[in-house]
């Protein structure tokens, strides 16, 4: 009898925890959290190489929040993006979606997941099956995650959306095949896709790099005003640096699977205290001829995720290495205290 | 003085049961020792413009008409053996995809030395192979590369190679189509930064194509823009970019995001999508998607207008100068 | 290396061994007992019969025989056929021979055939000349070999006299040393050209593939870029490139040519490897059918090995691959 | 226990193929062989008497040669008294010689031994051998081989072992070139047993030690025939030289040498032949009869045996249980048509259940034979079975096993036409021996078949295809009255007592249909017009026995 | 009309080959009212030579070949058919299963697909009819199960591509499962290759059908090809058109599978047509 009453007090006092626990985090706006997290590959061929893909990352988002992710080729970027949705499993780490782990979310219920994190391509072009028709991709996607009732309420909400998103006259769109489409069109199809699950956040990688610089806006813009309206986070993925200015909250720069820097999208680009972004930033041109850039000059070609320099992993191809560079491993630190994170030491010291 | 004139040039490919006019009545000057940016979106006929030039399209399923007077030799009518000579020695092109450019089963070494003997032949494995390092040596490559296999090497690495297996006969002309696009900015920045120290050392004159109007803000003297085949407006970077007068100029600078100061300022899209070049059409190619569009621009086929020697535009209805700022 | 061709050695035998144990898992199935068919349908002494069985294992369990085979194959022991007594390794080294030359030759020549066919046809690709061959090399496929061997033999032996029906030397003459060789050769002319007809589309169509993939390679265009001629072009890049497939072709081919080439060794009358098996088939011997069935699996198996190293010998990317 | 000369022949074969050589690569391996067959002519058991083997006119030009003979099967043993094997047949009856040969007409004629006697008793057998024989390597043949060789065939089971093993009591020589042979039981047939295949005199001197059932089986034989062994091309050919000093001689044999050559396939083995490539077509009788028969430079010689094409019954399967059903079928097949369109003419139309071989057994009683092609009392036989019709117009569905090789698959086609008339649906199954072999006789699980079988060389081999449970009697056909009766045609002291036996049995089997004969074995020996001499012309059959070339020589 | 031409100007082949099929079909279903005898009937005229009465002639047993070749279509028609479907069937299966799920279960079905592509498949079909016996319909299903791995590869080269394509990923990304990713995106999109490659395999089928039945080891209850061929083989000399037509017959609806397979070959791989070259 004793036990039991003290077993069902001890059960109280955790649900009174938890839910206490909940509380806080509820009224917390972070909907994602990644913590140290590292993906490591094997290669097809060469089984004993280990190619670090990701190295370590953390990060956290809040509720609407844009967070730009940019970095030379073979960073990790994409990876990064895949692992954050759950399309491949990390191999150390945690990434807590709103405060709950997400192999655990898997485990529990696939479907739970996937309306939380959703994706957009790269390539619009190949985002859809060319067989299915848009209406049909979009309603079964609905009806996937049984949203709607009826097949016709279904039809009703694709409608709508796509009315809301400009692709008029909503009818034609809703029969037309995805070849059909321009690139344009199938990139804000894709992004109304993701979006109809309403998530707690998505994952854009490079979605407009495929397109053409004249349509590459409106993507940008729809996507920003559909995840401000339902108040979607945004992990946007890029090496357009100037378009990630444009539409992210902020920036974190990554290399080599490490993120080098992080902070308000204006603050890293107009004042980058890392020697890589500020390689990569003076690198960047702009369309016009009147803003002469001075490019900070770097050694070398990015080194390979598959043997990464010991220390600071840029230290290779800084012009400002030291010798402790090379062989200490740096940390991010909020040098300034105000959110902007580096890691680099010297940080303070090149400004 | 004007090395390569290209005079009415268009460029068709023949299907069985279409024709795409993929290079329409292009007219262009380029003068000695002067850089050439052409930009236009996905599939306006840059790259088109100069396979054809060059002739290195398939003459079954193509068809290029005009001139292309290179030092007054048209390389359009030239017999074969004459274009071979002007090929490589005279102008030499770098390929976008640096990894196809070179043969998979052959190392860098037999491949450029085949090349070499081509206009070459009877030279020694010595002089080849100095000639070779000393190549490569130009564009900061060991010489340890030429025994590599393509597969070998990192993209960088290869489209260096590439240029400097362009550079080989110390062409009059540089024909970059790509070059450089698929390459992270900062090792973009560095070989265009090299290329354009070899271009003085050589007097290069040299054609850029892109559609990374920064690339050729950055490092072009001369702009011209395609759109759909046909050439819209041509002349000087600070010129066109700051104040075209084709209205597609104007949309296509402004749908760059710029870094100016605070970069607060909006990109545009132009709405619509480029015509489908299959299809016949009247007038201006922009006209679907021109906001100055009027019905003279849906007629009639726009002709050259001069601002200057230096800068002209295929406009019915151009920009004045102040309109530039005008947001759409 | 090393490691990778260890690797494809091991999953060669794995395949022969599957090979093996469907191969006898068949022919154990399979009605009508090879004992009564060797002590004849007089009426049968059943003691022989049961002391045959005996002798041949074949009272055992299936399992018991099958490993006892397995064992006694890697003493290099095939056993020896139930029919004749004969070690049924010496009846393949008495069948093999002619067979290989068969299937060799016809190999060999259609390569060359469909080799030359097939760039002529990719330089041309999409023209009538290529529409027309490629329309005639299906043709070729459709044609049954028993059928052309008949017609051949109808034609040219029958009809013609020209050329011999069958069999593999004329008999009357026995002849000896080079007149031997010719007239093994005339004798062979018939049955090749048979089955050179009938593979010879296949090597066309792999190398004009080829051809047409290389050429639209993109350093074809940088070497016409560059200036240098289509013939230099074709010969030093084009076809050093597109060969590499044919050659894998050719040696996986020839290791499935040794059964390929049974109904012509049948319909000619040519005492090879493939005629033999047909008999061996009817005659329920077990052995010989095992050992025929572990000659071609161990051919083909490895063929593909040897394919796979000639592979990387011609293709560095390969190589880098597989390192 | 008296089953004396019950022993069916070794080697017959009452199931498959009729030749050997005849139906391609399938029958060779049934093992069964009966190309040349033996009957004993029991009327006539005195010597025929001395016959030198020399034609009268032997001339110069008649020498010398290559004979080439097709043949689809390659030996698979060289023992000619080893096991059971008509791959050797043709090719060993040349090498070596028999105490007696059979001719090819059945006929029995001295060969080593050059004269016989019988004792009044018919138990005591005398042979006297020539005595200028010598093996090919040069040793004498003497009684001493003779001996021998019964004894080995008893004491190893050779393929004749069977037909010797219980009746003999001793076999003895009086001298080096007399053999006396001791017999339990008189037996009518000794004297074809004897002369019949699986009884080569070895040569002790060479044999003795041996196992020539299996390890030694392929050793190059030795013996005293026209041809010595001299190599053979595995695969290929075997190649025979010439005796010089052959017993018969010194005018035969006169070609110089005899290649045998295998082709597996009859079809090729035919146009190898029209081609020229081979002399001698042999045993291996052409589908096509009309590009050889009209063929003047074809010449062919009738070769009859006892071998039979038969319908059977499996008589313990309804509805064959019913005679009704029996006869019905019996009505309706066409003898005449069967042999015109299946077998091509080689073939003669039979209505007895005494192959016509035996003309002594079967004249006795010459009102039982089979019933005759009739359509209308095929129809009346199965209603009165008490079939009906069933939809699609069958009075029955049922399926027919036999074997997947000429002429059988033509036999089967044609007679599933002519049951399809009488309504009668037959689906046709094609095996291979082994599986036929395992099915049909061996686990009786089917209802008709279409086969052929060998009765003989002895008119009493037709016990094992009547007599209850006997192996060939895979009818299931059980009477006792005939079981008791052909018990008793082998003790039958007179022919005459043995004839009125039979022609019961004939009577019986009539009225039970256990199967239905409807054609007898008719082969052609086919060979260039221009050989003389081939055993099985008429001229030279006093002398020659089947398969023998002695006595071949080419006129051009 | 101007389509027309300009289909068989660009796809002669294919054009060709539907036609070649389409008589074909025709033929095998009205194969009754075309023939003019029954060709199971046995008449007295054996080994008559092409006549008025019989434009093919009769073959031995006196049935009129003609008749025996517009039947034979339907016995081709239907092992082609049935066959090279059965070996779709499990190739696409297989081989989708093994190139989108990858890991392990493709490594173990990999394996399997080289193993049985190591096994000469006719030389196995031999074996199993001559042991087993020749019925149509076991031949149909051995060959069918013999002939699978050309697809399974195939197949398994396009779940592999696909398995990284946009679409894929998007699918799984959307939270589709895995088996119904399969069936929705990976084999109706991978299936061209398999249906062009299943028409060449109608083709082979009939080839290996003929074979076997020339070979002995065909259903004697049907009229085919195969065995009229082989029928006419002992017949060479004396009655050559016995052969001679079932051969013709095999070689028009083969080259009619094989054009049209071609065919779809081509409309897929348009490259094939359009690479430059000088
Ligand atoms: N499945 C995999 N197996 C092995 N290595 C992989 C795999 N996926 C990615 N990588 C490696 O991980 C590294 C990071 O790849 P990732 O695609 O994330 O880079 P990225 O930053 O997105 O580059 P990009 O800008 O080119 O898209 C690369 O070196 C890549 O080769
Ligand atoms: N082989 C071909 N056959 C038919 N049309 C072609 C062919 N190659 C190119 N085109 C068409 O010609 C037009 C111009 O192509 P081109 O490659 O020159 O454009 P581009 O400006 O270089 O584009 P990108 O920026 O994508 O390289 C396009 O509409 C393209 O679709
Ligand atoms: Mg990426
Ligand atoms: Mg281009």
């Amino acid at each position: 009898m004793k036990a039991d009453k003290m077993q069902s007090f001890a059960q109280d006092m955790a649900a009174e925890q938890i839910e206490k626990a909940q509380e806080i985090r509820k009224s917390d706006k972070t909907i994602l959290q990644v913590t140290s997290l590292k993906k490591h590959y094997r290669q097809k061929n060469k089984r004993n190489v280990l190619v670090r893909s990701l190295d370590g990352v953390n990060f956290e988002l809040k509720k609407g929040e844009c967070l730009g992710i940019i970095g030379e080729s073979g960073c990790g970027k994409s990876t990064l993006g895949r692992v954050l949705i759950g399309l491949e499993e990390a191999t150390a780490g945690e990434i807590l979606i709103d405060w709950e782990d997400i192999n655990d979310l898997k485990k529990k219920n696939r479907k739970e997941l996937r309306r939380k994190a959703q994706m957009v391509f790269q390539n619009p072009f190949d985002t859809f099956d060319n067989r299915i028709r848009i209406g049909d991709i979009l309603t079964s996607t609905l009806k996937l995650h049984d949203i709607g009732k009826t097949s016709k309420t279904r039809k009703q909400i694709v409608l709508d959306s796509l009315k809301q998103v400009g692709l008029l006259p909503e009818e034609d769109f809703f029969k037309r095949y995805p070849n059909e489409l321009s690139g344009g069109q199938l990139q804000r199809i894709s992004i109304l896709r993701s979006m109809l699950l309403k998530p707690e956040f998505i994952v854009a990688d490079e979605p407009v790099s495929m397109l053409d610089v004249s349509v590459r806006a409106e993507v940008i813009h729809m996507l920003r005003r559909m995840a401000e309206q339902e108040n979607t986070a945004v992990v946007f993925i890029s090496h357009d640096i100037a378009t990630t200015r444009y539409i992210a909250d902020r920036i974190a720069v990554m290399y080599l699977g490490k993120i080098m820097e992080m902070g308000t999208a204006n603050e890293v680009i107009t004042s980058p205290m890392h020697p890589y972004t500020k390689a990569l930033i003076s690198n960047c041109g702009d369309a016009d001829p009147r803003h002469k850039m001075e490019p900070l000059k770097v050694k070398g070609e990015p080194p390979s995720p598959m043997n990464i320099p010991e220390g600071c992993s840029f230290s290779d191809r800084c012009p400002y290495a030291t010798d402790r560079c090379r062989s200490e491993e740096q940390t991010l630190h909020d040098f300034k205290e105000d959110g902007h994170l580096v890691r680099c030491r010297f940080a303070l010291q090149h400004n | 003085m004007s090395i390569l004139e290209i005079k009415d040039l268009s460029v068709s490919y023949l299907g069985d049961d279409y024709k795409v006019r993929a290079v329409d009545h292009v007219s262009l000057n380029i003068e000695e020792g002067e850089s050439l940016g052409i930009v236009g979106e996905s599939g306006s006929g840059k790259s088109t413009l100069m396979l054809g030039i060059l002739r290195l399209l398939n003459e079954r399923t193509s068809k290029t008409e005009g001139e292309a007077l290179f030092r007054g030799n048209d390389l359009i009518s030239m017999n074969k053996k004459e274009l071979a000579k002007v090929r490589w020695s005279e102008i030499s092109v770098v390929f976008q995809k640096a990894m196809n450019v070179f043969s998979p089963v052959h190392t860098i070494e037999t491949f450029l030395s085949d090349i070499y003997k081509v206009h070459r032949p009877n030279a020694k494995r010595q002089e080849i192979r100095k000639e070779l390092t000393d190549l490569l040596a130009m564009v900061n490559l060991p010489k340890q590369v030429l025994r590599m296999y393509p597969h070998e090497l990192s993209g960088g690495m290869l489209q260096r190679t590439s240029i400097a297996m362009s550079l080989m006969f110390r062409p009059k002309i540089l024909v970059l189509d790509e070059a450089t696009t698929a390459l992270d900015v900062i090792t973009q920045n560095q070989i265009l930064s090299e290329i354009l120290e070899i271009e003085e050392k050589l007097h290069l004159t040299r054609v850029l194509i892109t559609h990374d109007m920064s690339v050729v803000a950055n490092f072009c003297k001369k702009i011209a823009v395609f759109y759909a085949g046909r050439l819209m407006e041509v002349g000087y970077v600070e010129d066109v970019l700051v104040h075209p007068r084709h209205p597609y100029t104007r949309d296509l600078v402004k749908s760059y995001p710029t870094f100016s100061e605070d970069g607060t300022g909006t990109v545009i899209s132009i709405p619509g999508t480029m015509i489908d070049l299959k299809k016949a059409y009247t007038g201006c190619p922009y006209a679907n998607r021109c906001d100055r569009a009027t019905e003279q621009c849906r007629t009639d086929r726009p002709m050259e207008d001069q601002m200057d020697e230096h800068w002209s535009y295929y406009c019915h209805n151009p920009l004045q100068g102040g309109e530039t700022d005008e947001s759409r | 290396m090393a490691r990778y061709l260890s690797k494809r050695v091991l999953t060669g035998l794995l395949c022969v061994l599957v090979a093996l144990c469907l191969n006898f898992a068949l022919i154990h199935m399979a009605p009508g007992d090879p004992i009564r068919i060797l002590v004849g349908n007089k009426e049968p002494n059943p003691e022989l019969v049961q002391v045959l069985t005996e002798k041949y294992g074949l009272d055992q369990p299936a399992l018991v025989q099958f490993e006892k085979y397995i064992g006694n194959l890697l003493h290099g022991d095939l056993g020896d056929s139930y029919y004749t007594g004969e070690p049924v390794l010496n009846i393949i080294k008495q069948k093999l021979p002619l067979t290989l030359l068969l299937a060799g030759s016809m190999v060999f020549i259609a390569v060359i055939i469909g080799g030359l066919l097939g760039v002529f046809c990719a330089k041309r690709a999409g023209g009538k000349l290529d529409t027309f061959l490629g329309s005639f090399t299906y043709l070729f496929d459709s044609v049954p070999g028993y059928w052309l061997g008949l017609m051949l033999i109808l034609l040219f032996a029958s009809r013609l006299k020209i050329l011999p029906t069958t069999g593999l030397v004329s008999i009357r003459e026995s002849y000896t040393g080079f007149a031997h060789i010719l007239d093994m050769a005339k004798h062979l002319i018939l049955p090749i050209t048979t089955g050179v007809i009938g593979i010879v589309p296949y090597y066309f169509r792999i190398t004009r593939a080829s051809v047409i993939q290389q050429l639209g390679e993109d350093f074809i265009v940088t070497l016409r870029a560059a200036g240098m001629s289509e013939h230099k072009i074709f010969y030093k890049y084009v076809f050093r490139n597109a060969i590499i497939p044919t050659v894998t072709a050719v040696g996986i081919h020839l290791a499935y040519m040794i059964a390929g080439s049974t109904i012509i060794e049948i319909v000619f009358g040519l005492p090879g490897l493939g005629s033999y098996l047909m008999t061996s088939i009817s005659r329920r011997d077990y052995p010989i059918l095992m050992g025929f069935y572990l000659i071609l699996s161990v051919s083909v198996a490895v063929m593909m090995i040897v394919v796979d190293f000639v592979y990387t010998l011609l293709d560095p990317r390969v190589r880098h691959v597989s390192d | 226990g008296n089953n004396t000369g019950n022993s069916t022949d070794t080697g017959s074969s009452a199931t498959a193929a009729p030749t050997g050589t005849n139906a391609g690569t399938s029958s060779d391996t049934t093992g069964s062989t009966d190309a040349s067959t033996g009957t004993t002519d029991s009327t006539d058991n005195t010597a025929t008497g001395d016959t030198t083997g020399t034609t009268d006119t032997a001339n110069a030009a008649m020498y010398g040669g290559t004979l080439v003979v097709g043949q689809t099967a390659e030996p698979i043993t060289l023992n000619p008294d080893g096991t059971n094997d008509n791959g050797n047949l043709f090719i060993i009856n040349n090498v070596f010689n028999k105490l007696l040969k059979i001719n090819n007409q059945s006929e029995i004629l001295p060969d080593l031994a050059q004269t016989y006697e019988i004792s009044e008793d018919g138990l005591t057998y005398t042979f006297h051998l020539y005595e200028n024989v010598t093996f090919h390597d040069g040793v004498a043949m003497t009684s001493d081989d003779v001996i021998f060789t019964f004894d080995e065939i008893i004491a190893q089971g050779g393929r004749a072992a069977e037909k010797f093993n219980t009746n003999i009591v001793s076999i003895t020589a009086t001298d080096d070139y007399t053999v006396v042979f001791q017999l339990e039981q008189p037996d009518a047939s000794f004297l074809s047993k004897v002369a019949y295949d699986g009884c080569m005199i070895l040569p002790r001197h060479i044999y003795e030690g041996k196992d020539f059932l299996s390890a030694d089986a392929l050793q190059d034989p030795v013996g005293t025939g026209p041809f010595v062994w001299s190599d053979w091309t595995k695969g290929s050919s075997i190649t025979l030289v010439k005796n010089e000093n052959y017993f018969m001689g010194p005018d035969v044999p006169y070609l110089d040498k005899v290649q045998f050559t295998f082709i597996s396939d009859g079809d090729t083995a035919v146009q190898a032949f029209l081609n020229g490539e081979i002399d001698v077509l042999g045993g291996i009788t052409p589908t096509d009869t009309s590009v050889i028969y009209d063929n003047p430079e074809v010449a062919k010689d009738v070769v009859m045996y006892a071998s039979r094409f038969l319908l059977g019954f499996n008589m313990n399967v309804a509805p064959f249980d019913n005679l009704e059903v029996r006869k019905a079928f019996a009505y309706a097949m066409n003898a005449d048509e069967l042999i015109s369109k299946a077998i091509k003419e080689q073939g003669l139309k039979t209505n007895t259940y005494i192959s016509p071989l035996f003309n002594w057994a079967v004249n006795y009683n010459e009102d039982a034979a089979t019933l005759s092609y009739d359509q209308a009392k095929a129809i009346e036989c199965l209603e009165n079975a008490g079939l009906t019709k069933n939809a699609d117009g069958y009075y029955m569905d049922l399926t027919l096993d036999t074997f997947n090789y000429a002429p059988f698959t033509d036999l089967a086609l044609v007679f599933q036409y002519e049951m399809a008339q009488v309504g009668i649906n037959v689906t046709i199954n094609m095996l291979e021996w082994a599986a036929w072999d395992e099915k049909v006789c061996q686990n009786k699980d089917y209802t008709i078949t279409l086969t052929s079988a060998y009765q003989g060389p002895d008119v009493s081999a037709l016990a094992t295809s009547i007599v209850t449970d006997q192996y060939n009697n895979y009818y299931g056909y059980s009477n006792s009255e005939v079981d008791q009766l052909m018990a008793d045609a082998l003790t039958a002291k007179t022919m005459d007592e043995q004839a009125a036996i039979y022609g019961r049995v004939q009577e019986i089997l009539a009225a039970d249909i256990p199967y239905v004969p409807f054609s007898e074995w008719v082969g052609y020996f086919t060979y260039k017009a221009y050989l003389m001499g081939m055993p099985s012309s008429s001229d030279i059959v006093d002398y020659c026995s089947n398969g023998e070339y002695t006595y071949v020589y080419f006129t051009e | 009309m101007k389509k027309v031409k300009h289909l068989i100007h660009r796809y002669p082949r294919l054009i060709f080959g539907l036609c070649m099929a389409f008589v074909l079909v025709i033929v095998a279903v009205l194969a009754p009212l075309l023939s003019p005898y029954n060709p199971y009937d046995l008449s007295d005229d054996m080994m008559v030579g092409p006549s008025a009465a019989h434009w093919f002639g009769t073959d031995k047993l006196g049935r009129d070949i003609l008749s025996m070749i517009l039947y034979g279509s339907r016995t081709s028609l239907i092992i082609g058919i049935s066959s090279a479907m059965i070996a779709a069937v499990i190739g696409t299966i297989i081989g989708a299963i093994a190139g989108y799920l990858g890991g392990k279960a493709d490594l173990i079905l990999g394996e399997i697909i080289n193993i049985f592509m190591m096994i000469p498949s006719f030389f196995l079909i031999l074996i199993i009819v001559a042991l087993f016996g020749s019925g149509l319909f076991k031949v149909m299903i051995v060959i069918g199960l013999t002939s699978w791995t050309g697809n399974a590869k195939i197949m398994r080269g396009q779940a592999l591509s696909l398995r990284s394509r946009t679409f894929v990923k998007a699918s799984e990304a959307v939270g589709e499962n895995r088996m119904k990713i399969l069936i929705k995106h990976i084999i109706p999109n991978g299936i061209f290759p398999i249906v062009s490659n299943t028409t060449m395999g109608i083709a082979s089928a009939i080839l290996m059908e003929s074979s076997l039945a020339f070979l002995g080891l065909g259903d004697p209850n049907t009229v085919s090809w195969g065995q009229l061929i082989a029928n006419g083989k002992a017949y060479l000399t004396s009655g050559w058109w016995i052969s001679f037509f079932g051969g013709i017959a095999i070689i028009y609806t083969v080259v009619a599978f094989f054009f049209i397979g071609d065919g779809l070959n081509v409309i897929l791989n348009p490259k094939i047509r359009n690479v430059t070259n000088v």
